[in-house]
């Protein structure tokens, strides 16, 4: 009894313990078994498939390209939400959660039905030469979409937590509010900024049912897993999908540390 | 100069209310006010933070109360630190320095002066986090100046200070201001109105209660408020003299033809005695006592105040120097005491309260 | 000049709103185009449809189950991970957030791999009757996986945010851990972990990718909306997608507003 | 009996070493220290929130070291409200009352009493959140007290009070501590434990400095620290007399034979007078004065201490009555003061603070 903590021994804890260790059983379970389903040479053969290379890099650079065009424009609007008072804001506010909770594939139609040729901007687009379907340029605005809301909400904490003082102090020194944004403000907030940016690049990356709907081909991971699922069998696909789940983890990991280390250095 | 003319700001349960004063060139201005008295808004009006809801500020005769912040060459400082934490302290003071047209070696020369005026080029590379407060305050004072402002705002820039910073602080802050720098500074601190302020506006309740010298709103407060708030009727101006051979911690200070006892380890120079009107005992005939100051005077006013009777003696040689006590309603019967009967007056060294300034 | 806020109309405030503008165009442009091409006639129709009303109601009660039957153990977990310190914590919390990261197609394969007839989770409950493949546990599964960390995440914070001041105070009051668990920090913990669960219920309604994997039927609404596209074309299931939508930002608002008002009486 | 023996902790870059006490039944014991001295983590450790790495706490004989903090039965109070906020004040109070087996009748019962007896029966329905902080106080007391604890923990409970709602709770706690409550009170404030303790232990440092009552720590401090931290040496127990007619604020305080004249809107009623030794005058032969306490005696101590000299003199009429005084080396020698030569003690009215309990 007095060798251990009361804090530590207590049967509550005892009981959370074993409940949360069943929650991460059920996450671990099914990706060892779908890690473990697959041998390595099934996997380096797979890596060696030119389809499969092509529709990982696909995948990479068009959900890096969405997140990085969406942060120009979705950096200032997280700015203006955390900082002024406007008519409407929680509506604003209502409208930029909204893709989180529309359906993928609903999404998908909701994207097909603007860009299709039939449509007023696919007809538009059409005619200076540029074609939405079955472009790449569809796979980014389908990516962009589900995952915009992720770096909004989070740039919008990151700006409100920049204290204000600051802001004033750099106003008062004589630069312009453009200055102080740039220098101050997006410094500061830098980490939520670039977390937001790994979880709306991570959920891009992740994108299924939208890409589906508005754009097959190029074939973007996720989906060539589902193709090679439904044409060949659970066994065609999962190493795949093992190989894809490596490829994500790794940039994620990777991307965590250095805005962690960037974080380390500043602060 | 910086000219507030009646300006007006209201919010739901608080406002200002038709606050006007002068800041003129070369003066130290302490805005001084319990909390809540609407110092702060004022401040943040002048900066350009807040909008007025009526009323103008003028700086050098021009209206800059609708001026964008930038333009308004108004510096603030803050109570605590608003150094930017994601540069150094070299880049914090360059940071007004920057964007317009000064070359990289004009700006290494400018932060390095500052740096040795207000005395951190040790701490040139160092973070904002690992300074301490004295250090900050003094790096972000750099920065106010650097940006060569037409009037310095201070809002509290002492109160999260230990006593040695303060001390530190408050000299900087006389050597700035005798450079000729309009400073406006925030308080509610007394001994920082005492120790700094040529000017002091004290705030009551969201209009400006009495302006004027130091010395006319301590000996002279206009309302019962004031000379609450300032808390010391017997403020005395003079010269604290250096210490003598021998080592003693008693020291003599020099005001208008007296000479009063001091406790105090400061440098000699200039300086304010404040003595609080319940150390001050009242007696009829000197005799031999352990208290170090005793004057002769005679009684110019008995006013009954809550809970005892205010007597003020006068203890001048030609010129008036008036003394204030309180005491009990039984010693003013006990002593006879009546207005005209010559008193002495007596404290003890430790009771006189030695400020700097 | 003078009239106007110093503050309010600096010009980076209005580029900010130009660029916040053009954001929430794209975010309501395509699901404004989408209900305006679908007709009331169109949409009184399809909400007759026997095999859309099967659906929907499937999708509402598969991933409010999932939801609920997830709080259980997964707000016990938050609990630990809020007050506790132990080995390996970080692991732990990295493990939580995989669903997330990990694409919703290779999630489904990785659950597959557990409950199919060939795994040995799924020869086991076939043994006892229970079979995984096209029931609606499956989807509940594929709901509760993607979904699970939005819930424990929000939980975990909402813990953190109670005083432990008021846990010491009721221990020492001679409660006992369960009892202060159940009577003092979930109950302030609450709108964090009804927000929590909105969040993972709203993300298991939405979910697709995992589901069409691991349960084709029973059909739910997101499988139907994708199935009726590419049997039928944009027409047949625009109209679907548009009630699906409906319904769940109707219940998606009504859930907030209750929880919301809950916020009020108590606090 | 709370025991505590030999407490070891230590944390890294502080810690607390050796620590032993014993509180008896009845008693009121204060944990004097400042801030960093350990007090917090001592109460933690008896309150069962933390471990300690050596030594035990035995509370009526029993080793509750390694007790679960439910099962102690000793109650916790902090300085800022620790109420349920999710609960009325009538569910709060009733807390420690559930669950273990009374009726519905029998908790409405109880709870209605302690209302009663804290004065917030008006209060039952309200939410915690409107409550001021006196009231939060007085709910949080009853609820401790409503849980029948052993020994109450109170850990600077007046310290974010305003004056008037300090008083008040401090005569709530007066009250607990004469139904026989065993208290252990920790506080920084040197008033509260003379206004409400029968024993004090000062920290100092992570170690206990001095234990004893209240007269012995303040008269005899046992190191520079101590004296320093209690900050006054003047103190003297006895009766505040009831006002004379007349109206006026002047009352008598009477110790041991003599008589004090204190300005004071207190009722009458056992309590403390304290002079700080910086107010006391010393002179060589009365004469009429304003000040109103003046008394003869002969000097027992000249000691020098930091910056001046301390002249202790007795005025006790048989009894021993010391009394301290800080006086400048140059009054020494111009008052020509040596052992056993009869002097007179001078302060005023004003500088004698009554503090009740």
């Amino acid at each position: 009894m007095r060798s251990t903590s009361a804090l530590r021994t207590d049967s509550l804890s005892l009981l959370c313990a074993a409940l949360g260790g069943a929650v991460l059983l059920f996450i671990i379970a099914p990706l060892a078994s779908l890690c473990l389903s697959c041998s390595l040479p099934e996997l380096a053969e797979t890596a060696g498939d030119d389809e499969v290379q092509a529709s990982i890099w696909l995948t990479l650079w068009t959900s890096m390209a969405a997140t990085v065009f969406c942060a120009v424009a979705a950096i200032p609007l997280a700015y203006l939400l955390a900082r002024k008072d406007f008519p409407l804001k929680g509506l604003v506010s209502g409208i930029i959660d909204l893709p989180v909770v529309i359906p993928h594939v609903a999404a998908g139609l909701a994207l097909l039905t603007v860009v299709s040729r039939g449509a007023a901007l696919g007809r538009a687009a059409d005619k200076i030469g540029i074609s939405f379907i079955g472009n790449s340029l569809a796979v980014m605005l389908a990516m962009a979409f589900v995952s915009v809301p992720y770096l909004i909400n989070s740039a919008r904490d990151g700006f409100a937590a920049v204290p204000e003082r600051l802001e004033k102090a750099a106003l008062s020194l004589g630069a312009n509010p453009f200055r102080v944004f740039l220098t101050v403000s997006v410094p500061l907030a830098a980490r939520p900024i670039i977390s937001g940016m790994i979880m709306m690049w991570a959920r891009g990356m992740s994108e299924f049912g939208a890409v589906m709907i508005i754009a097959y081909r190029p074939m973007i991971t996720p989906v060539l897993i589902f193709e090679r699922f439904s044409a060949f069998g659970l066994k065609y696909a999962q190493s795949v999908a093992v190989l894809f789940i490596a490829v994500c983890l790794v940039f994620f990991v990777v991307l965590r540390l250095l805005a962690g280390g960037k974080k380390d250095a500043q602060r | 100069m910086l000219s507030v003319r009646q300006i007006c700001k209201t919010y739901p349960g608080f406002g200002i209310k038709d606050v006007s004063f002068e800041v003129q060139q070369c003066e130290y201005f302490v805005l001084l006010g319990p909390t809540g008295a609407g110092k702060s808004v004022m401040l943040e009006i002048i900066a350009g933070l807040t909008r007025p809801d009526s009323g103008s500020v003028l700086l050098d005769g021009r209206d800059i109360t609708g001026e964008k912040i930038q333009n308004r060459r108004i510096s603030l400082v803050f109570q605590s630190s608003a150094l930017f934490p994601h540069m150094s302290v070299y880049e914090n003071v360059a940071y007004p320095l920057r964007w317009c047209g000064r070359t990289r070696s004009q700006i290494d020369q400018r932060v390095a002066k500052l740096a040795d005026d207000f005395d951190f080029s040790h701490l040139l590379e160092a973070r904002p986090q690992t300074l301490s407060g004295g250090e900050s305050q003094r790096v972000s004072l750099a920065r106010a100046v650097a940006s060569e402002p037409r009037c310095l705002l201070l809002d509290e820039p002492l109160s999260s200070l230990d006593a040695s910073s303060r001390c530190e602080i408050r000299s900087l802050l006389r050597n700035i201001s005798a450079n000729g720098q309009l400073i406006l500074h925030v308080t509610h601190d007394y001994t920082e109105a005492v120790s700094l302020s040529t000017h002091i506006a004290v705030m009551e309740d969201a209009r400006i209660a009495q302006i004027g010298t130091v010395e006319e709103i301590f000996q002279h407060p206009q309302s019962q408020f004031i000379a609450r708030f300032v808390g010391i009727r017997n403020f005395f101006k003079g010269r604290l003299k250096a210490p003598e051979a021998g080592g003693t911690s008693l020291r003599h200070f020099a005001t208008d033809g007296l000479s009063f006892s001091v406790l105090t380890d400061r440098p000699a120079g200039q300086g304010s005695v404040m003595v609080r009107s319940e150390d001050v005992t009242i007696t009829n005939a000197a005799s031999p006592t352990s208290a170090r100051n005793n004057f002769a005077g005679p009684i110019v006013d008995i006013a009954p105040i809550g809970g005892g009777v205010e007597v003020i003696v006068d203890i001048g040689h030609g010129k008036s120097l008036e003394i204030a006590a309180i005491i009990t309603n039984e010693a003013v019967s006990a002593l006879e005491l009546r207005l005209g009967k010559k008193v002495w007056v007596t404290f003890k060294a430790a009771a006189a309260i030695f400020i700097e300034g």
